[in-house]
C-alpha cells in the first residue's frame, strides 16, 4: 500500500490539475467570443476523437516519453540534463545515416540505426559528464549549451556533406531511407508506429528496474543523498556515466526512433521545432521523475498539443491562442494541488521549493 | 519566583499520533529547566510550539502572564523567545557577524553597516563572555564555535528565554563544560533557560529543575539537587536501566592493521600524519580526540571515502589500501559514520531503503541483478525489532523518525553487517540512555563474538565503559595510548589538549 | 584579422548584449531568491511585445518603456504565484511562462495590429540615441561609450546598482540569506515569500527594460519569436556570472564580443554553422575556468 | 482560419444549384514570420470570392502537423488541397499516393504522381535581375545580402544575385552574412551595418522579418536595400529601391481557376521571369541609386533570359 501512494499520487496531481487548467482554458476561450464546451469537445476530438487521431497522439507522445525517461532517469540519479534536445538531434542524425549508408538487410540498417541514435545521445551526453569531472562545468549549463552545438553541427551536416541531392535539393535534409528499414507502422493508414511500443516497453522496464533492481537502487539513493550512496559504496562517477549515458541514449533513441517510424530522413529543425526537448523534461518533472508517471504525462502534453491543433482546425479559436490555452494548461497541472497541499509542511522541511 | 513562559495542557497530534498528551510545563526567570526524555518523547515539538513554528491543537501558552498565538517565530522573537536548534540554522557562506545580525542588521539609510555590526558583535561577546570571531566565515567554524553563534544570535535579539534543543551533542567534553559555564552564567545575568540533552550528568551539574517527558506526557517535573540521575532516567525510561556489562576476554589476533598512514589536504597540509595502530579481534579500541584533529579523516579513509597519499591499511590479512568503498566493505568492513544525515542515511528514502544499504550486494540478498525484496523485508524487520527502533513501517520515509532512532536503526544496519571488523564513529550521539545502552551492548557483543571493534567518539564516558585500548589524536597523529581501564579523564583531556605531543 | 576588430564591432557587441545582460540581471536576481527562472526568454519577449504596443497607443517613448515594465510585470507575478505561491516546479512554471508569452504576443499582434509576423511602420519612432556630453568628443573613446540608446546605459549602471545592492544594502543581504536557505532565513524572521516576489517582480522589470531594448532600442518594430533565443542565452550569462553583477556583466559581454566576431568570422574560412558555434563553444570553455559554484546549489540540482 | 464561416454563407445562396467546389490550403507553418505564405493565403481568400468556392485555411503548428492537416482535409473531402513547400513534400507524397482519387497542389516543391500538380519557381532568375541591378548601380563596388539561413535553399538568392552582380560589374565584392533564424530583425540589422561599415552601399534583404531589420538599418545610415518575396518597397521607397517578387498568390488563384474551370492538370509547373512568376520591381520616381539607364539595361538583361540568352545556372542542380 505505502509503496502504491506515491505512484499513484504522481499519476493523480496532474489529472486533477489538468480540471482546474480547463476551467482557466475556459475563461481564455470565452473572450474569443467562441463556444467554450465546443472548444472544449474540439480539443478532445483532436487527442482522442477517432482512432486516428488517438494515434496520432500517440506518434507524437513516442518521442516525449523517451527523451522524458531519459531525463527522468538522470535526475533520479540527482543529475540535471537539459540538453534532451541536442542528444534527440544527434541521435536521429546518426540513425539516419547509419540507415543510409551501412550496407546490409533492411533489419538490420534498422537496428543499427537505433543502436546508432543511442550512441550518438549518449555521447553526446557523456561529453558533459566529461566536463563535470574534469573541469567542474555545471552540468545545467554544459548540457544546455551543448544543444546549441549540436543543432547547428546537424544543420551543417545535412546541408552540406550528406544533403539530400534528390528532388529540389535546396533542402536541409538527408535521402529518404529505404522503406526495408523503417520502423513498422502499428496500424496501416495510422502515424502511430513501433517506436511507441518501444517507449511503452522501457517505460515497463524502468519502472521494474528502480523497483526490483540493484542499480534500480542504486540510481536512486545517488539522487537522494549522494553521500550516502558513496558511503554505502555506490561509486558515484560510475553511476553519474552510467545514468548520463542512458539519459542521453534514450533522447538520441527519440531522436532516431522519430526519424525511422515518423519522416524516414533526418529533416533540419524537424525535431527541434515542436520543442519535444522541453514537453519531455516538463513531463518529467511533473512525474517528479518516476517513470510512469513520466509516461503518463508525456501523453498527456502530447494529447494536449495534438488536441489544440484538432481544436484550431474545426473552430474559430485563432492559432495563435492555442498556445495561450496550453501554456494555461500546463501551469495549472504544474501546481498539482492534491499534493502540494498534502505535503506543504514536509516542503517547508525539506528547503523550499526548489525543484 | 516570577513564570516568564508557561504551557498549560498542550496537546499536538499529527494525525492520530499525540506527539505532545496534555503537557503542563513553566518557566521560571533566571532559571535552567532540563528536558529529558527518550527520543521521540515529544520535547522537539513542544519546543517548536513554544518557539511558534508549530500551532498547537489545543491548550495555551502562556508567555510573560499573557496568552499567546504564535503565527511564526518572528513574533515568538518579538516576545522575547530565542531559540537555537540541535541543527545549526547558520548559513555556512556568510560570516558570524553576518549570521548573528541578519534579520536585524545596523543599517545606515538602506546600507548594511558591517562595521558596526562586528563592533556590536564584539561587545556582545564582552558582555556574555563568549567569544567568535565576528569575520570569521562560520563554514570555517568548530562546532563549538558554531554553537556559540547560535546563542549569541538568540541574545543579540533581545531574547530573555532561550530555549537550546539538544546544544550538547555535537560538542566535545571541553566544549560541553564552556557551554554549561555560559548557560550558568546567563541564568545569573537573569536570562531564563531551556535546554534539552540527553545526558544525565549534565541535567546534574547546569540545571534548576527538569521536566521529564515520556511518550509525549510529562511524567514529572523535579528540582535537580533534590533528585538523582536514577531517578530521572527511571521516569525517562519507565524502568530501571540495566547497566551494561563487561566480560574480560582475551584479545586475539590483529584484524585491521594500519601502516604509516598519511593523508594531504587540500594545500597540501598533512591531516593524518605517520598512523600506525592496529585492532585486534575480540578488541575494542577508541580513538579520542578533539574535534577536527584528523579523527574524521581517519574514519573516512579507512572507509575508503578519501584516498591515502602514503601508507597502507590491511583488512583481515588483505591489503585494503586505497581501493573503492565497496570493496573495502566488500573485505569484510562495516562503518557506523559520524554525521547521519550526511553521511548515514537518506531522509527521503524508505526506512528500508535506508537499511538495505550496503547489504544489497550480499549473498541471498540479490538474484540475477534483482533486489528479493523478500528477504529484505524479513532482515530490516529483524533489526528493527531488535534495536527497538520506533517507525510506523519499514516503509515510512526515513525523514519522519526520531533522530535516535535513525542513529539505531544505523548501528542495526551496520551491525546487522556481521564483518570482522566495525567502525563506529559517534555511535551515540544523539541517543537516549536506553537506546545508547542498547549500542553499547551490541558493540561489546561484537566484541565477545571476536570482532575487532574501533569507536571513534567525543564522549569521553562512552569511550571509557568500551575501550580496551584508547589512542587519542592531536593534529593529525596519535600521541598517545592508554588502556581502557586505568585511563583517567584528566589523562585523556590532556592528551587531547596536545599535551603529549613534548 | 584586422577585418574582425574594429569600433564598429565594439558598438554593435554593446548593441546586441544589452537585452541579454538586463535579463540575466534579471535572472541573477531570482536566482539569489533561490528560484531558477526559465521564463527569461518569455519575459524579454512580452517586454519587447509591450513596448511597441505602448508606444503605439501612448505615442510616447518613456510611457512606452513603463508600459513594456508593466505587461512584464504582470506576467513576472503570474510566475510568482505559481513558483513561490502554489509551490509549482520552477522550471515547468518557466516553460510555461515562455509558451505563454509566444502565445499571447502573437494573438495580439493580429488582433491588435492586424498583421501577422510582425508589425512595423517606418514612422514609429525608436529610442533616441544620447551622445554622452564630454566624452563622445574624444576620439576613439567617444565613440565607443557613446551612442546608445538611454536602455544600454541604464544596463550597464544597473551592473552597479545590483553590485552595490547585493553586496552592500541589507535587503540584498537578506535576499542572498533567502537563496542560499529560505529555512535558515526563515528562523531568522526573515519573511522569505516577500523577499522572493520581490526578486521575480525585479526581474520582471529588467525583463521589460530588455524587451524595449530590443523592439525599441536595437530596431523599431515587433516581430513575433523576435528575442530568438537570448532568454537562454542570459540564463547562461546568469550561471556563468555566477548570479553576481559583475561577473553576468563579464559573461554577456565574452558572449556577445564572441557573437560579433562569429558575424565577422563568417566566410572567411569555416563554415558558417561553425562560426555560430563559436559563442557557446567558448563559453563553455570559459566555463573551465569558473570552478566555484557554490551559489547554484540550492537553485538547480546537478546535484540535489 | 477563420475564414470558413464567411465563405459558408455566400456560398449558401446558390447551394441548391450546385454545390460549391471546396479548397483547402494547408501551410507548413503558421502564417506569420514568413511573407509566402501570407499571399498564399490571401491569394486563396481572393479566388475563393472571385470563383465562389469554399476556402478554409489550416496552419501547422510544426511539421508533424502538415501530415495531420493533410489527412483531415482529405477526409473532410475538400476537392482540391493546395499545400507548398519542402516540408510538406514527405508528407504529400505519402497522402496523394495513398488518395489517388484526390487533387492536390503543391508550390515551392516537386512531387511527381499523377495526381499532383507542382508549381517551382526559379527564384534565381529575378535574383539575378536583382543582383544586375546592385551590380550597375553600386557606387563602392560593394554590395552584400543578409540570409536568413545557411541552407541550401538560399543558394537560390544568393548565387543569382552573384551572378548577375559579376556580369554587370565583375570586380564588385560581394558580402554575405547569415542571421541563423528567420525571425531575429535586431541581429539582421546588425549584420546590415557591418556590411555597410565594409562599404557595401547596397544591401538586399533575404532573411525573412530579419529584412525590416536590414531596411531600418539602411534607413538610419542612408544605403540603399531590397525587400523579397512581396513588394517592400512602399514602406520606405527612398532606401528600399528594390524588391525581388515570388507571386505565389497567382500561382494559386491561377490553379484555383483552372481547377474551377476544368482544364486543371497535374505535372510540374516551373515558374520563372517567362510565366510571371518572379519578377523584381523598382522605385521609379526620385530614386538616386537606380537610374534610368540602369532600368533600361535591366530590362534588357530581363527579356534577354526570357529569351534563353542569357542563362541563369541554377545552383541547386
Ligand atoms: N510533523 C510531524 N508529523 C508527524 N509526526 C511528527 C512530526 N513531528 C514530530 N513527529 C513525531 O512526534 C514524536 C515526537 O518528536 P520529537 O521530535 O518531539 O521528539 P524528541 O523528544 O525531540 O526526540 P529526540 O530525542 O530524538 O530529539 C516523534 O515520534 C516524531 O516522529
Ligand atoms: N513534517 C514532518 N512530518 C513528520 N515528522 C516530522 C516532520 N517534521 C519533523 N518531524 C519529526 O519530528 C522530529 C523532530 O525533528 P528535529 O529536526 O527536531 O530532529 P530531532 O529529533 O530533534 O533530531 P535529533 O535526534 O538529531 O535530535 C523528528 O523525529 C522528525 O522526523
Ligand atoms: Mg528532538
Ligand atoms: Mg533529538
Amino acid at each position: 500500500m505505502k509503496n502504491w501512494n506515491p505512484m499513484l499520487l504522481s499519476m493523480m496531481q496532474p489529472i486533477m490539475a489538468i480540471l482546474f487548467g480547463l476551467t482557466a482554458g475556459a475563461i481564455v476561450v470565452s473572450f474569443t467570443g467562441e463556444s467554450v464546451m465546443e472548444c472544449f469537445k474540439e480539443l478532445w476530438r483532436g487527442a482522442f476523437g477517432s482512432f486516428y487521431f488517438l494515434s496520432s497522439t500517440m506518434a507524437r507522445a513516442t518521442p516525449i516519453i523517451l527523451s522524458g525517461l531519459g531525463i527522468a532517469f538522470a535526475f533520479r540519479a540527482g543529475f540535471f540534463n537539459m540538453g534532451a534536445e541536442g542528444q534527440m538531434v544527434l541521435g536521429g542524425l546518426a540513425a539516419a545515416l547509419t540507415a543510409l549508408h551501412v550496407p546490409g538487410p533492411g533489419w538490420v540498417k534498422l537496428v543499427a540505426a537505433l543502436c546508432a541514435g543511442i550512441a550518438a545521445g549518449g555521447m553526446w551526453s557523456v561529453l558533459a559528464v566529461w566536463m563535470e569531472v574534469k573541469f567542474k562545468v555545471n552540468l545545467l549549463i554544459s548540457t544546455l549549451l551543448l544543444n546549441y552545438i549540436a543543432v547547428l553541427f546537424a544543420g551543417y551536416i545535412v546541408s552540406g556533406p550528406f544533403k539530400d541531392t534528390s528532388g529540389s535539393a535546396g533542402l536541409a535534409q538527408t535521402a529518404m531511407i529505404d522503406q526495408g528499414s523503417w520502423l513498422p507502422k502499428l496500424y496501416n493508414g495510422m502515424s502511430v508506429h513501433a517506436g511507441f511500443s518501444i517507449a511503452i516497453g522501457l517505460t515497463v522496464l524502468f519502472v521494474l528496474m528502480f523497483r526490483y533492481s540493484i542499480v534500480g537502487y542504486e540510481v536512486k539513493m545517488l539522487g537522494l543523498n549522494p553521500s550516502f550512496a558513496m558511503y554505502g559504496g555506490v561509486n558515484r562517477l560510475q553511476m553519474m556515466i552510467f545514468s548520463m549515458v542512458a539519459s542521453g541514449g534514450l533522447a538520441g533513441l527519440a531522436g532516431g526512433v522519430e526519424v525511422l517510424g515518423m519522416q524516414y530522413r533526418f529533416v533540419d529543425g524537424a525535431l527541434t521545432m515542436p520543442g519535444y526537448a522541453w514537453t519531455a523534461l516538463m513531463a518529467a518533472l511533473l512525474a517528479n521523475a518516476h517513470p510512469a508517471g513520466t509516461a503518463v504525462c508525456s501523453f498527456l502534453l502530447a494529447a494536449l498539443q495534438t488536441g489544440a491543433a484538432g481544436m484550431e482546425r474545426n473552430t474559430n479559436v485563432p492559432v495563435e491562442l492555442s498556445a495561450v490555452i496550453q501554456a494555461v494548461l500546463i501551469l495549472f497541472v504544474s501546481v498539482k494541488f492534491g499534493y502540494s497541499f498534502m505535503r506543504r509542511r514536509k516542503a517547508r522541511k525539506n528547503n523550499g521549493s526548489i525543484i | 519566583m516570577t513564570t516568564v513562559l508557561e504551557a498549560r495542557q498542550i496537546t499536538k497530534t499529527y494525525g492520530d499520533f499525540i506527539a505532545n498528551d496534555g503537557i503542563d510545563f513553566s518557566l521560571h526567570k533566571g532559571e535552567i529547566h532540563a528536558i529529558v526524555g527518550e527520543n521521540g518523547a515529544g520535547k522537539t515539538t513542544l519546543m517548536r510550539m513554544l518557539y511558534g513554528m508549530e500551532a498547537p491543537t489545543s491548550g495555551d501558552i502562556v508567555c510573560q502572564g499573557e496568552v499567546k498565538r504564535f503565527q511564526s517565530p518572528l513574533e515568538a522573537i518579538q516576545s522575547g523567545i530565542g531559540m537555537v536548534f540541535q541543527h545549526f540554522m547558520l548559513f555556512p557562506t556568510y560570516t558570524v557577524a553576518e549570521n548573528i545580525v541578519i534579520g536585524n542588521e545596523p543599517a545606515r539609510g538602506i546600507w548594511f553597516d558591517r562595521k558596526l555590526a562586528a563592533d556590536r558583535i564584539k561587545a556582545l561577546c564582552e558582555t556574555y563572555q563568549l567569544h567568535v570571531d565576528p569575520d570569521q566565515k562560520v563554514s570555517e567554524c568548530s562546532l563549538g564555535t558554531r554553537q556559540r553563534i547560535e546563542i549569541l544570535k538568540v541574545l543579540y535579539n533581545g531574547a530573555d528565554i532561550i530555549i537550546l534543543d539538544e546544544p550538547t551533542a555535537v560538542l566535545t567534553p571541553l566544549e560541553v563544560k564552556e557551554l554549561l559555564v555560559t548557560i550558568k552564567r546567563l541564568a545569573k545575568q537573569g536570562k531564563s533557560i531551556i535546554l534539552i540533552t540527553h545526558k544525565l550528568h549534565e541535567v546534574m551539574e547546569a540545571a534548576d529543575r527538569v521536566t521529564v517527558l515520556r511518550n509525549g506526557k510529562v511524567t514529572g517535573t523535579l528540582e535537580a539537587d533534590r533528585t538523582s540521575a536514577e531517578e530521572i532516567s527511571r521516569l525517562m525510561v519507565g524502568r530501571e536501566l540495566e547497566g551494561v556489562a563487561r566480560q574480560d576476554n582475551k584479545a586475539g589476533e590483529p584484524v585491521l592493521q594500519v601502516r604509516k598512514l598519511v593523508v594531504k589536504g587540500a594545500n597540501g597540509k598533512a591531516l593524518l600524519n605517520d598512523i600506525n595502530f592496529d585492532v585486534c579481534a575480540g578488541e575494542i579500541v577508541g580513538i579520542a580526540g578533539v574535534s577536527g584533529n584528523g579523527q574524521s579523516e581517519l574514519v573516512r579513509v579507512l572507509n575508503g571515502l578519501i584516498k591515502a597519499d602514503q601508507g597502507s591499511m590491511l583488512l583481515d590479512g588483505t591489503d585494503v589500501t586505497n581501493l573503492p568503498v565497496r570493496r573495502i566493505r566488500a573485505a569484510g568492513l562495516a562503518h557506523i559514520p559520524e554525521d547521519r544525515y550526511l553521511w548515514g542515511a537518506s531522509k527521503d528514502a524508505s526506512v528500508k531503503e535506508n537499511a538495505i544499504m550496503g547489504h544489497y550486494r550480499k549473498d541471498g540478498c540479490h538474484r540475477f541483478g534483482l533486489l528479493r525484496h523478500k528477504r529484505l523485508n524479513q532482515l530490516v524487520h529483524g533489526w528493527v525489532q531488535s534495536f527497538a527502533v520506533k517507525t510506523a513501517s519499514i516503509h515510512e520515509q526515513a525523514q519522519y523518525l526520531s533522530g535516535g532512532n535513525l542513529q539505531k536503526l544505523i548501528s542495526a544496519r551496520e551491525i546487522g553487517q556481521h564483518t570482522k571488523c566495525i567502525i563506529a564513529a559517534e555511535p551515540t550521539r544523539g541517543v537516549d540512555l536506553g537506546a545508547m545502552e542498547i549500542i553499547h551492548r551490541q558493540l561489546l557483543r561484537k566484541r565477545e563474538s571476536g570482532e575487532a571493534v574501533l569507536v571513534v567518539s567525543s564522549e569521553l564516558s562512552e569511550m571509557m565503559t568500551l575501550s580496551d585500548r584508547i589512542l587519542v589524536m592531536f593534529e593529525g597523529e596519535i600521541v598517545g595510548e592508554l588502556k581502557g581501564k586505568d585511563a583517567s579523564e584528566e589523562e585523556i583531556s590532556l592528551l587531547m589538549a596536545g599535551g603529549g605531543r613534548a | 584579422m584586422d577585418q574582425l576588430f574594429d569600433i564598429s564591432l565594439l558598438n554593435s557587441t554593446i548593441r546586441m548584449v544589452t537585452p541579454i545582460l538586463l535579463a540575466a540581471l534579471g535572472g541573477a536576481l531570482c536566482a539569489r531568491a533561490g528560484l531558477f527562472n526559465v521564463g527569461l526568454e518569455g519575459m524579454v519577449l512580452a517586454g519587447a511585445f509591450g513596448a511597441v504596443l505602448g508606444n503605439y497607443l501612448l505615442n510616447n517613448l518613456f510611457l512606452a518603456v513603463m508600459f513594456a515594465i508593466g505587461c512584464v510585470l504582470l506576467l513576472s507575478l503570474l510566475y510568482g504565484y505559481f513558483t513561490i505561491h502554489l509551490k509549482a516546479n520552477v522550471i515547468v512554471v518557466g516553460i510555461a511562462v515562455n509558451f505563454l508569452a509566444m502565445g499571447l504576443t502573437t494573438f495580439l499582434l493580429s488582433a491588435v495590429f492586424h498583421v501577422k509576423g510582425a508589425y512595423y511602420n517606418k514612422d514609429m519612432e525608436g529610442l533616441p540615441r544620447l551622445d554622452i556630453p564630454v566624452l563622445s568628443k574624444v576620439p576613439v573613446l567617444g565613440d565607443v561609450v557613446s551612442g546608445y540608446s538611454p536602455i544600454v546605459f541604464c544596463a550597464f549602471l544597473l551592473v552597479i546598482v545590483l553590485h552595490l545592492f547585493l553586496y552592500r544594502t541589507v535587503t540584498g543581504f537578506r535576499l542572498s540569506a533567502v537563496g542560499q536557505s529560505p529555512i535558515v532565513a526563515q528562523s531568522a524572521g526573515i519573511k522569505v515569500r516577500r523577499y522572493q516576489y520581490a526578486a521575480v517582480l525585479a526581474c520582471g522589470m529588467l525583463c521589460g527594460l530588455a524587451g524595449a531594448q530590443l523592439s525599441l532600442g536595437q530596431v523599431t518594430m515587433f516581430a513575433e519569436g523576435m528575442t530568438s533565443g537570448r532568454g537562454f542565452i542570459a540564463l547562461v550569462a546568469m550561471m556563468l556570472g555566477q548570479a553576481n553583477p559583475a561577473g553576468i556583466m563579464g559573461s554577456s559581454l565574452l558572449f556577445g564580443l564572441m557573437d560579433a566576431l562569429s558575424i565577422r568570422m563568417q566566410g572567411l574560412w569555416l563554415p558558417t554553422p561553425f562560426t555560430m558555434m563559436v559563442p557557446y563553444v567558448v563559453t563553455i570553455m570559459a566555463m573551465f575556468f569558473f570552478k566555484d559554484k557554490s551559489y547554484l546549489h540550492g537553485t538547480t540540482g546537478s546535484s540535489r | 482560419g477563420c475564414s470558413a464561416s464567411k465563405t459558408k454563407d455566400q456560398a449558401g445562396s446558390d447551394a441548391e444549384t450546385k454545390k460549391p467546389l471546396r479548397v483547402a490550403l494547408i501551410t507548413p507553418e503558421k502564417i506569420g514570420v514568413n511573407p509566402f505564405f501570407q499571399i498564399m493565403d490571401e491569394g486563396a481568400k481572393q479566388a475563393a470570392l472571385t470563383y465562389k468556392v469554399e476556402q478554409k485555411t489550416m496552419e501547422s503548428a510544426d511539421p508533424n502537423a502538415i501530415e495531420e492537416n493533410l489527412r483531415v482535409a482529405v477526409a473532410d473531402n475538400y476537392d482540391l488541397i493546395i499545400t507548398s513547400s519542402f516540408q510538406a513534400a514527405d508528407a504529400l507524397k505519402k497522402v496523394a499516393a495513398e488518395n489517388p482519387d484526390k487533387k492536390f497542389i503543391i508550390i515551392d516543391d516537386v512531387v511527381d504522381l499523377p495526381n499532383v500538380r507542382s508549381a517551382v519557381f526559379r527564384e534565381q532568375e529575378a535574383a539575378y535581375l536583382l543582383g544586375a541591378a546592385a551590380g550597375l548601380s553600386t557606387k563602392s563596388d560593394t554590395v552584400g545580402m543578409v540570409v536568413a539561413m545557411d541552407i541550401p535553399l538560399m543558394k537560390k538568392w544568393t548565387s543569382g544575385f552573384e551572378q548577375g552582380l559579376k556580369a554587370t560589374n565583375p570586380q564588385a565584392t560581394f558580402l554575405v552574412n547569415y542571421v541563423g533564424s528567420f525571425t531575429d530583425p535586431a541581429k539582421a540589422k546588425e549584420l546590415a551595418l557591418v556590411q555597410y561599415s565594409k562599404g557595401a552601399d547596397f544591401v538586399a534583404g533575404a532573411s525573412a522579418v530579419g529584412d525590416l531589420g536590414v531596411f531600418e538599418a539602411a534607413k538610419e545610415k542612408g544605403f540603399f536595400t531590397s525587400g523579397q518575396d512581396i513588394d517592400r518597397t512602399m514602406i520606405d521607397p527612398q532606401h528600399i529601391v528594390m524588391s525581388q517578387l515570388k507571386s505565389a498568390d497567382n500561382v494559386v488563384i491561377d490553379s484555383i481557376k483552372q481547377f474551377v474551370d476544368g482544364s486543371f492538370a497535374p505535372g510540374v509547373y516551373d515558374y520563372g521571369l517567362k510565366e510571371n512568376g518572379v519578377g523584381i520591381t523598382y522605385v521609379t520616381d526620385n530614386n538616386p541609386f537606380i537610374t534610368k539607364e540602369t532600368i533600361e539595361k535591366v530590362l534588357q538583361i530581363r527579356s534577354d533570359i526570357i529569351s534563353g540568352k542569357t542563362s541563369v545556372v541554377n545552383p541547386l542542380k
